[in-house]
């Protein structure tokens, strides 16, 4: 563990904003030809948050200004983790990867809690109804999320991302949206989950409750705000990418993966309406739970991955 | 050509070191503008328009936010009565700098059709700072964004200080809404 | 638990137009609401009052934003009748299609209006695609975009110009084409329908009790309560058209009938252009004068169908030579004040925009 | 509408029978008007209601200041039966007031507490008539009087913009052609971009 593995790792963090952003800015540009505009720049994300950068802003309270640090913070602390291909990697040690699919998980609770801490420490009460929606929903994708992906780590025998990638290409290429069809369709609902696309928006809602957490942002914070989002938008449809789509050999076959998961996301999200918060909990504990327990049990008990 | 080791350090000063900082912020900011729809008005009937396919405003940057914290441009769309000038200064005042104002229609700026009603306030640069104004009763989405667009050049000229204003001549501004409103703050029956 | 005081409006962007829903809530659930209206008060009816009868044409389409022509309309025909003018015969039949141009106009925009609170922002942009080349075609007919002033006492401003009619044809046919992907993005989407199915309410009794009108009274109560067919003005009883009713009122219903709305008022909109006589438009006043003009002493009541319900203008006149009181019965005074005291709470905050959207408030007629 | 000359004659009947009319107007074929005396209103109100008009379309009030009066209306709709009814009432203007129809026409609160706004009349039965629904700290007499004076009012509260030029035709000074030529050169000028041909 040198300092040259921090260095990378920042630089993956980096990389992730950098790519994330612009794939939005495009994604920005597509959505708008959907709906017959021309649609802005496709650097126009990035001019969003360093013009947010730029600004003044008000703080409410140290737990407001802390909370939005806290959450970069363990944001960044996440995506230093994240592999880009089998070989793009922050930290391994004598070809142990320390990627395991865990670190996701708790890591990135920390950035939800920042996030809720400081909103919360805004005192706004639309903000406080946003982040129960947040934690709300969190706890709705989690459940299926999990079970397939210990589905997976059941059948590879290990939780490590790079492991689960090459056990992917080591057979031709047999990715596990293909082996496991229903593992990979909730892998992808709770994907929208994360991301917060549309029908699970809810906890953002503009027409309902003026966008939720983020209610008493403004300036620098929003601009903090606005990275970590691209930033666990990296991390979350990388993870899809490794986990179901065989991961990548080189950075190019990530960039296309990683370009289609987000633009078909984004896509789908563009013509549906956003569910009630009920509504998402009950969806999510109905058919992908069901379909997640199935999986697992086709998988685990009858061995049949195609 | 000269050799870059010995010629004496151009020493910039704070000040001057400030100001191309601001000038590059200049740059993000003009390109970035987002509003916050106040639809205080008629006017506020031809922003969809301007803010969908038909216009785009979304080619220079712009967009709609949701709440005043986020926004740059408030947005005063039409008359304002005086009920909604006191949320009006509410919502300016929680604005973070640099923040700047547009007034569309003719009713900001000397009262328009409304200007011997008894609920219509006359002048709005009386009140807040108003950096642009757009005439018309009401303006085409075309003279709107054309309004923006005079925004954004006013912000690359530096001439759009508004915010400043209110700083420096805050106790004017309050002496004015004092005048006019009674007070600013609400009171209604639901602000027990 | 304690209850927590929310505001939807006036600067939210689930709220449209400027008025301001306070409301409590405990949990999730609405307990008490009210509706904060005035911020849109401009002192309509004391400033008619003081303008001429010429001068108020100008005035009055503000009185309701998104819907300007049912303002001139119901001015004209108050007016008419205490006058009791007779309009030339293709007066009525251009008025009617300005009024269902705007009528489809108002729909459009309600309706994708929905895509605000639910999200849908794709079904918003295209709906007001279709709204923009309305308003083109009314900047062909009256010159101006939103604010016609069209409509006067006596007829109608001028002639409709020449080709006009091709326009609004080729306009119409592809709307009708584009109604079935509005359906599809809108209320027969997957997810949009999880949200309106069943939810806002608004069963027989309270129709009566509020006295909503319009959609929401005809989705209610199974019958066809539309000024237009019950007491018909222009030449409303000249044209064959169908008012969608239903019998079960939740949002869904009401946005379907919105919808069966505009495919009616297409075909109106298609007679009118086939019946339409040849002739003068306009009963003019004699040159020099229209500032002296005068209006006998009496009342009248000119109820219109808007895309909310019955608007009307109660117009007094003294034989002066302006009004001397004209009140505006604003389509959605019933639900927008009472309805939403009485029977916004009970549902969830998520609802709230959805509730005013659907039901049809138009704050600027609430506040005059 | 083969059958609203009966229904008008209905009405006229309904109201006949239940008190005296002082005035009776026929507006058009759908469209009636009665004035009542005041302490006949509820009764009227309540025989309509049961008949089928249950529609409250509009409450207001006029004001008569020649006549030291205030007339309010209500003005009624039967959907089944399309015929409109105003019916009107005048009441003193000084201390004016007059007993709320809430219990037959529950829509009627707020119009009950915009009359109330604007022109100061007292609805006792109504629970909050009193208080302020559109104006907010109103501190003049009810603007729709016809004795207040909106332009006054504005002149006195909100000051208005000064312009150096005075562009309106009343001018003193007011050389028509001149101006014309003036305006002609500048829309030349902006139509040009300020450039000289």
């Amino acid at each position: 563990m040198t300092i040259v593995n921090f260095l990378i790792g920042v630089g993956i963090a980096l990389f992730g904003f950098v790519l994330q952003t612009s794939i939005g800015g495009i994604n920005r540009k597509i959505v708008g030809r959907m709906q017959k505009r021309h649609g802005p720049r496709w650097y126009q994300e990035f001019i969003d948050i360093f013009k947010l950068l730029s600004k003044r802003a008000v703080s409410h309270g140290w737990i407001f200004d802390f909370g939005v640090i806290m959450a970069l913070g363990g944001i960044i602390g996440t995506a230093m983790f994240m592999p880009l291909t089998n070989q793009i990697l922050a930290f391994s040690n004598n070809g142990v990867n320390y990627d395991n699919f865990f670190i996701f998980v708790y890591l990135l609770a920390v950035g939800m809690l920042g996030m809720a801490m400081s909103a919360s420490g805004s005192g706004n009460p639309w903000a406080s109804i946003g982040v129960m929606r947040a934690l709300t929903t969190m706890l709705a994708y989690e459940v299926p999320f999990l079970i397939v992906v210990l589905t997976i780590i059941n059948l590879t025998n290990q939780s490590s991302l790079t492991g689960i990638m090459e056990y992917q290409q080591m057979a031709g290429n047999n990715w596990f949206i293909i082996a496991m069809p229903l593992g990979g369709i909730v892998g992808f609902i709770s994907l929208m989950g994360m991301l917060g696309k549309k029908p699970f928006e809810t906890y953002i809602a503009p027409a309902e409750i003026a966008s939720g957490p983020m209610v008493e942002y403004g300036g620098k914070q929003l601009g903090m705000l606005f990275i970590l989002h691209e930033i666990s938008v990296f991390i979350e449809v990388s993870l899809f990418v490794h986990l179901f789509l065989g991961g990548a050999t080189n950075i190019f076959e990530f960039l296309i993966k990683y370009f289609a998961v987000y633009t078909f996301a984004n896509l789908i999200s563009n013509v549906n309406g956003r569910f009630k918060i009920d509504q998402v909990v009950t969806f999510f504990y109905k058919w992908p739970l069901l379909m997640a327990v199935t999986q697992a049990v086709i998988v685990i008990y009858f061995g049949w991955v195609i | 050509m000269l050799s870059t080791k010995f010629t004496p350090k151009n020493k910039m000063t704070k000040a001057e070191i400030d100001r191309k900082w601001w000038e590059v912020g200049d740059y993000f900011r003009r390109n970035s503008l987002w509003l916050l729809m106040y639809c205080t008005g008629c006017c506020a009937v031809e922003l969809p328009p301007s803010m969908t396919s038909a216009y785009d405003m979304e080619r220079l940057g712009m967009g709609p936010m949701a709440t005043p914290r986020q926004a740059d441009i408030l947005l005063v769309s039409g008359y304002l009565s005086l009920k909604t000038l006191r949320r009006l200064i509410y919502t300016y005042e929680q604005m973070s700098e640099p923040k700047y104002v547009v007034a569309l229609g003719s009713c900001p700026i000397n009262g328009g059709i409304y200007h011997d009603s008894h609920a219509v306030i006359n002048q709005l640069d009386q009140y807040i700072p108003v950096d642009v104004y757009v005439a018309g009763c009401m303006p085409n989405p075309e003279s709107v964004l054309n309004g923006f667009v005079d925004l954004m050049e006013g912000i690359k000229q530096k001439t759009m200080n508004g915010w400043k204003r209110y700083h420096d001549h805050f106790e004017w501004y309050k002496e004015n809404q004092k005048n006019s409103l009674g007070e600013v703050i609400v009171h209604d029956e639901f602000h027990q | 638990m304690k209850e927590m005081k929310l505001f939807l409006g006036p600067q939210h962007p689930g709220m449209h137009g400027n008025a301001s829903v306070h409301m409590f809530v405990d949990g999730d659930i609405i307990k008490r609401s009210y509706l904060l209206p005035g911020m849109l008060h401009r002192g309509f009816e004391k400033q008619m009052e003081r303008k001429l009868w010429v001068n108020n044409i100008s005035l009055i389409p503000r009185v309701c934003v998104p819907e300007p022509d049912i303002n001139e309309m119901s001015f004209a025909t108050a007016a008419e009748k205490i006058l009791k003018l007779e309009v030339p015969e293709r007066a009525h039949w251009i008025r009617m299609i300005i009024l269902e141009l705007a009528r489809i106009s108002a729909h459009l925009m309600a309706y994708g209006g929905l895509g605000g609170p639910t999200g849908n922002y794709t079904l918003m942009y295209h709906a007001h695609v279709d709204r923009n080349l309305i308003l083109d075609i009314f900047e062909k007919i009256t010159g101006a975009r939103v604010y016609h002033q069209y409509i006067v006492i006596g007829g109608v401003r001028q002639d409709l110009p020449d080709g006009i009619e091709e326009d609004i044809n080729v306009f119409i046919d592809d709307l009708e084409r584009r109604l079935v992907e509005y359906r599809d993005l809108g209320i027969d989407n997957a997810s949009i329908v999880k949200r309106i199915k069943d939810t806002i309410m608004l069963p027989e009794e309270v129709v009566w009790e509020l006295g909503v009108t319009g959609i929401g009274m005809r989705s209610a109560v199974n019958k066809p309560y539309d000024v237009r067919k019950v007491v018909p003005y222009a030449r409303y009883d000249q044209v064959e058209f169908e008012v969608p009713v239903s019998d079960y009122s939740d949002a869904r219903a009401r946005l379907d009938i919105k919808i069966k709305e505009i495919q009616q008022s297409i075909i109106i909109i298609r007679q009118c252009l086939a019946k339409m006589p040849e002739g003068p438009v306009r009963v003019k006043p004699d040159r020099g004068q229209s500032m002296r003009w005068t209006v006998p002493k009496g009342y009248a009541y000119a109820p219109i169908e808007s895309s909310r319900g019955e608007f009307g203008y109660y117009m007094v006149s003294n034989g002066g030579t302006s009004p001397w009181r004209v009140g505006v019965r604003g389509a959605s005074y019933p639900q927008g004040l009472l309805g939403i005291e009485k029977y916004l709470p009970g549902t969830r905050i998520d609802d709230a925009a959805l509730w005013v959207d659907t039901m049809g408030i138009c704050s600027p007629e609430i506040d005059r | 509408m083969t059958n609203s000359i009966n229904n008008l004659e209905l009405v006229k009947e309904l109201v006949s029978k239940t008190t005296t009319i002082l005035k009776e107007e026929n507006i058009d074929v759908q469209q009636l008007a009665f004035e009542v005396n005041t302490c006949d209103i509820h009764h009227v109100l309540s025989v309509l209601k049961s008949a089928g008009w249950k529609q409250l379309s509009y409450l207001s009030a006029v004001d008569w200041p020649d006549e030291n009066k205030f007339e309010v209306v209500y003005i009624l709709f039967n959907w089944d039966k399309p015929v409109y009814v105003q019916i009107r009432t005048k009441i003193d203007r000084e201390n004016p007031s007059i007993d709320s129809i809430l219990p037959i026409f529950p829509g009627a609160k707020y119009y009950e507490r915009e009359a109330h706004e604007f022109f100061g009349i007292a609805f006792p039965g109504n629970p909050d008539y009193e208080k302020q629904l559109i104006l907010e700290g109103w501190d003049d007499i009810p603007p729709l009087r016809k004795d207040f004076d909106p332009s006054a009012y504005s002149d006195r509260k909100f000051p208005s913009r000064e312009y150096p030029q005075d562009y309106s035709v009343t001018d003193e000074k007011n050389h028509s052609l001149e101006k014309r030529a003036e305006r002609k050169a500048r829309a030349e000028r902006l139509r040009t971009g300020g450039k000289k041909q």
